[in-house]
């Protein structure tokens, strides 16, 4: 059991990393990677979001009506990230201000309720609880993985520090919607290539 | 589909909707008080903190709602005002007041002394005014300034109208907005002044 | 009139809801590799899109300002969607098969196209009046399928020329298709 | 607790509301959808070709319910499959026959002329798009293997005269060769019949002659030595009737061009044709 935990909560990193490898929850991978830490403030959002769904839509699994499924799962979905909008206006407010629409916009993140779907509506709790942990936190890992290159090459900063040198004229183009369509593809493409070595190597 | 399925399907969204409002109401409830400040804190505080000088108290926890007239459909209208002391002494109090410019409304916000009636300094707070024209009632603190230190008494229009205060070249919708608001607002605060109670 | 040609314009390219708000990039992503299902899936949200937002705009201004519940905006325009999808669905099987047999496969999917909502949520947002809401989600829709149909096009084409890297095939060069669409249609901001 | 209230009412009316407004929708609009059909569904291989006619296979597996397609309906299955489906829905297979591809052009690079020299992406739905391709001949095979990458059994490759070449034991007849090619070269036919006319061209018999050694000229030999009368001219093209020709083979030697001529099927499928 302890073992399945662990396995469920790692594969969310890499090998079921969801916007790398299924292309799922790419819409906010997109819009909200322009700075490091708005994503890892979205990261975490949806972190929340992902366990607090998985758990509850596992606990409820047994008693709910196939026809009204999807109903209830997004209701559920929808509380979580109303709590997030609600905590994150009372503490977090500049953050709140740079995420905008895109904290409602958790509720239709292919991701969460993908998970909830696929994972949490068929496994108990305790493993549903590790699998949305892993999840978002691959979530977060690939946005901030975008956000990093696009920061650091579009502004010569990392979470708001100077990295390049003064100099550096910045490239603009990244910072702008089309720029992260561009590096995503990139990104994935190495995705690609990686995976593709590492299977060789264990082949 | 039976009754019996319609009917057990209704319940559990009917249950799950339910809960689902009731717990976030409850959290709403717990957050309220924190949202309002944030909100406030982080849109009136630039403001704030250009026109009130030499306190020690946090004015946006230290503020007061009052009501100070009413709306059209004969609703109250209330008007929040923040409150800066030293020790416990009140030193100025600050408060929002609107006119219209070119581009839409003016806010503006104004500090007064109520220890002597003066006013302290003012700062725009919301605008839409043409960018590089009237968007100078912000970027010229020249012409803010002219407004500070200035006895109640002073006459706040335009030197065109008879009053103490250049209008900025080019944007003279926009400076009349700014001094109908600090006009409307001292008229406001005489008004209410017995009722603050300072 | 001239206002809603605008806002008609700004919608369907220069603020393209797919390249340059980022949303129902999914569907674009996922179902774009023939042009018919493309087609489907572009009428199908064109559709939903207009009717869930205005209904999502008069429930926000007859009950939750009324009432003062703003706050659950999120929960109940997701509720009112999902509901609006599957009445759909359901209707449309019984009143117009045909449509049904082409359209209806989509449905189920646009329940969690960010598309749907992130309209629902932005006429809100922007505070568009009734007649505003409708022109407005209706040429965002628009501009989605607009791409969408592009993308499917453009995809059909790169598959028969076989010369995409390895590396890129699939998901990758999509994307990056999306980035340079995006930067041409950033090129009609001047229109506005 | 006003607030809370307010909110617990609201939104659960509107839940109720909602699935009130699905659950007499689903009663009032309901329409019956055969359990069956997922059944034959599952049954079905899945592989979504579309060789069916049907736009999937969830598509035929309905249409197969309601009677409009037979249980072997599907191209790819095999015939246990068919079998199964007909046990399942109660009804018996109909003796359909099975189809197998084969490549209408004779025109390689030996026999045929070409207009320039493509040196664009080797795909010949792109080459077909540069004025028409680079076959002088309108209709023949422009050998780029397209068919080949589309085939998703395998069973076709290029032969070393730079036409595709059918293995009709791993053709499932699924047509995805036919609808891909931008000039339909590879195209079904019955696996019993005996002769083809291995030409896809319109043109006359002169322009024919002029750029294709091996093309069919129309001259219509063929139709006339058939003592079946299974040969038709449609358009200076001779097209063999499946159900007539008997493959006695006089038509192979009239030919003035040889391009009719008996059909080859790889070993075991000969055997089961016979």
């Amino acid at each position: 059991m302890a073992a399945r935990i662990v396995n469920e909560f790692t594969k969310g990193f890499w090998k079921e990393i969801a916007p790398l490898r299924f292309a799922l929850g790419i819409c906010p991978a997109l819009a909200v990677s322009t700075k490091v830490e708005s994503a890892l403030g979205m990261g975490f959002a949806v972190v929340f979001v992902l366990c607090m769904s998985n758990v509850l839509v596992s606990a409820v699994r047994n008693i709910v009506p196939d026809k009204v499924r999807i109903a209830v799962f997004i209701s559920i979905i929808a509380t979580g990230v109303v709590i997030v909008e609600l905590v994150m206006q009372a503490y977090f407010y500049p953050l709140f201000l740079v995420l905008g629409i895109w904290i409602p916009l958790i509720v239709v993140n292919c991701v969460v309720l993908g998970r909830a779907e696929a994972f949490a509506r068929k496994n108990p709790v305790l493993l549903s609880l590790s699998d949305g942990l892993g999840m978002g936190l691959g979530f977060t890992l690939s946005l901030v993985v975008i956000s990093s290159i696009r920061e650091i090459l579009g502004d010569g900063t990392w979470l708001g520090m100077m990295v390049l040198p003064e100099a550096y004229p910045g490239f603009g183009f990244l910072l702008r919607p089309p720029g992260a369509f561009v590096i995503f593809g990139l990104v994935l493409g190495i995705m690609n290539v990686i995976s593709a070595r590492l299977e060789n190597k264990t082949a | 589909m039976s009754l019996r399925e319609i009917i057990q399907m209704v319940l559990v969204l009917t249950i799950v909707a339910a809960v689902c409002a009731g717990g976030l109401a409850a959290v709403k409830m717990v957050t309220m008080e924190q949202i309002e400040y944030q909100q406030i804190k982080f849109i009136k505080e630039p403001a704030l903190k250009k026109i009130l000088t030499d306190y020690d108290n946090d004015p946006i926890s230290d503020r007061i709602q009052l009501v100070t007239g009413k709306d059209a459909r004969g609703r109250d209208v209330s008007t929040t005002f923040f409150l800066a002391k030293k020790g416990s002494q009140l030193v100025s109090l600050a408060f929002e007041s609107t006119g219209s410019g070119y581009g839409g409304p003016i806010g503006v916000m104004i500090a007064i002394a109520p220890e002597d009636d003066v006013v302290q300094g003012i700062a725009v707070t919301t605008q839409s005014e043409t960018p590089g024209l009237g968007t100078k009632i912000i970027d010229d603190p020249s012409f803010s300034a002219q407004f500070a230190d200035k006895p109640l008494s002073a006459n706040f229009s335009l030197s065109a109208a008879g009053g103490q205060i250049q209008a900025i070249t080019g944007a003279t919708v926009s400076s009349t907005g700014v001094s109908n608001a600090v006009n409307r607002g001292i008229e406001l605060y005489q008004a209410v002044k017995p009722e603050l109670d300072l | 009139m001239q206002e809603y040609l605008l806002m008609i314009v700004a919608a369907m390219f220069i603020n393209n809801i797919v390249l340059i708000r980022f949303m129902g990039n999914c569907p674009v992503v996922g179902v774009t590799s023939s042009v018919d299902s493309a087609l489907g899936m572009g009428a199908a949200v064109v559709f939903v899109t207009t009717m869930a937002g205005t209904t999502c705009w008069i429930i926000q201004k007859t009950i939750l300002e009324v009432l003062g519940i703003e706050y659950l905006q999120t929960l109940v325009f997701i509720l009112v969607i999902a509901t609006l999808v599957q009445f759909v669905e359901i209707l449309m099987q019984k009143v117009a098969p045909p449509l049904y047999r082409a359209l209806g496969i989509f449905l189920p999917l646009i329940t969690t196209n960010c598309m749907v909502f992130g309209v629902s949520v932005l006429n809100i947002k922007e505070e568009h009046s009734f007649m505003e809401t409708l022109v407005f989600s209706m040429a965002s829709a628009v501009g989605f399928a607009i791409v969408l149909l592009f993308m499917a096009g453009l995809r059909e084409r790169m598959d028969s020329a076989g010369r995409v890297p390895k590396l890129l095939q699939g998901v990758p060069i999509t994307l990056i298709t999306a980035g340079m669409m995006g930067l041409s249609f950033a090129g009609l901001m001047g229109l506005d | 607790m006003g607030p809370v209230l307010t909110a617990i009412v609201t939104v659960g009316a509107m839940g109720m509301l909602a699935s009130l407004i699905l659950g007499v929708a689903a009663k009032v609009f309901y329409v019956y959808v055969d359990p069956r059909i997922g059944q034959v569904g599952d049954l079905l291989p899945g592989a979504n070709c579309g060789g069916c006619g049907y736009a999937g296979c969830t598509d035929l597996a309905a249409a197969i319910v309601q009677g409009n397609a037979p249980a072997n309906g599907c191209k790819a299955a095999s015939p246990e499959v068919a079998a199964n489906i007909a046990t399942l829905l109660g009804i018996s297979v109909e003796a359909g026959e099975r189809q197998v591809a084969q490549i209408f052009c004779r025109g390689d690079a030996a026999h045929a002329e070409r207009k320039f020299i493509y040196k664009g992406i080797k795909d010949c739905r792109a080459a077909q798009l540069v004025s028409g391709g680079d076959k002088a001949c309108t209709y023949g095979c422009l050998g780029l293997g397209t068919c080949v990458e589309a085939c998703m059994f395998n069973a076709l490759h290029m032969g070393a005269n730079g036409l595709p070449e059918v293995n009709t034991d791993l053709c499932t007849g699924c047509g995805n060769c036919v609808k891909i090619c931008p000039r339909h070269i590879p195209r079904l036919i019955p696996i019993s019949q005996m002769a083809a006319t291995y030409c896809s061209s319109h043109d006359i018999g002169k322009v024919v002659k002029e750029i294709c050694e091996v093309g069919c000229i129309g001259c219509g030999l063929c139709k006339k030595v058939c003592p079946e009368k299974a040969i038709e001219l449609d358009k200076f093209l001779s097209v063999v009737d499946p159900t007539k020709c008997n493959g006695c083979g006089k038509c192979f030697e009239k030919c003035p061009t040889g391009v009719i001529q008996a059909v080859v099927l790889t070993s075991k499928s000969l055997k089961m044709a016979a």
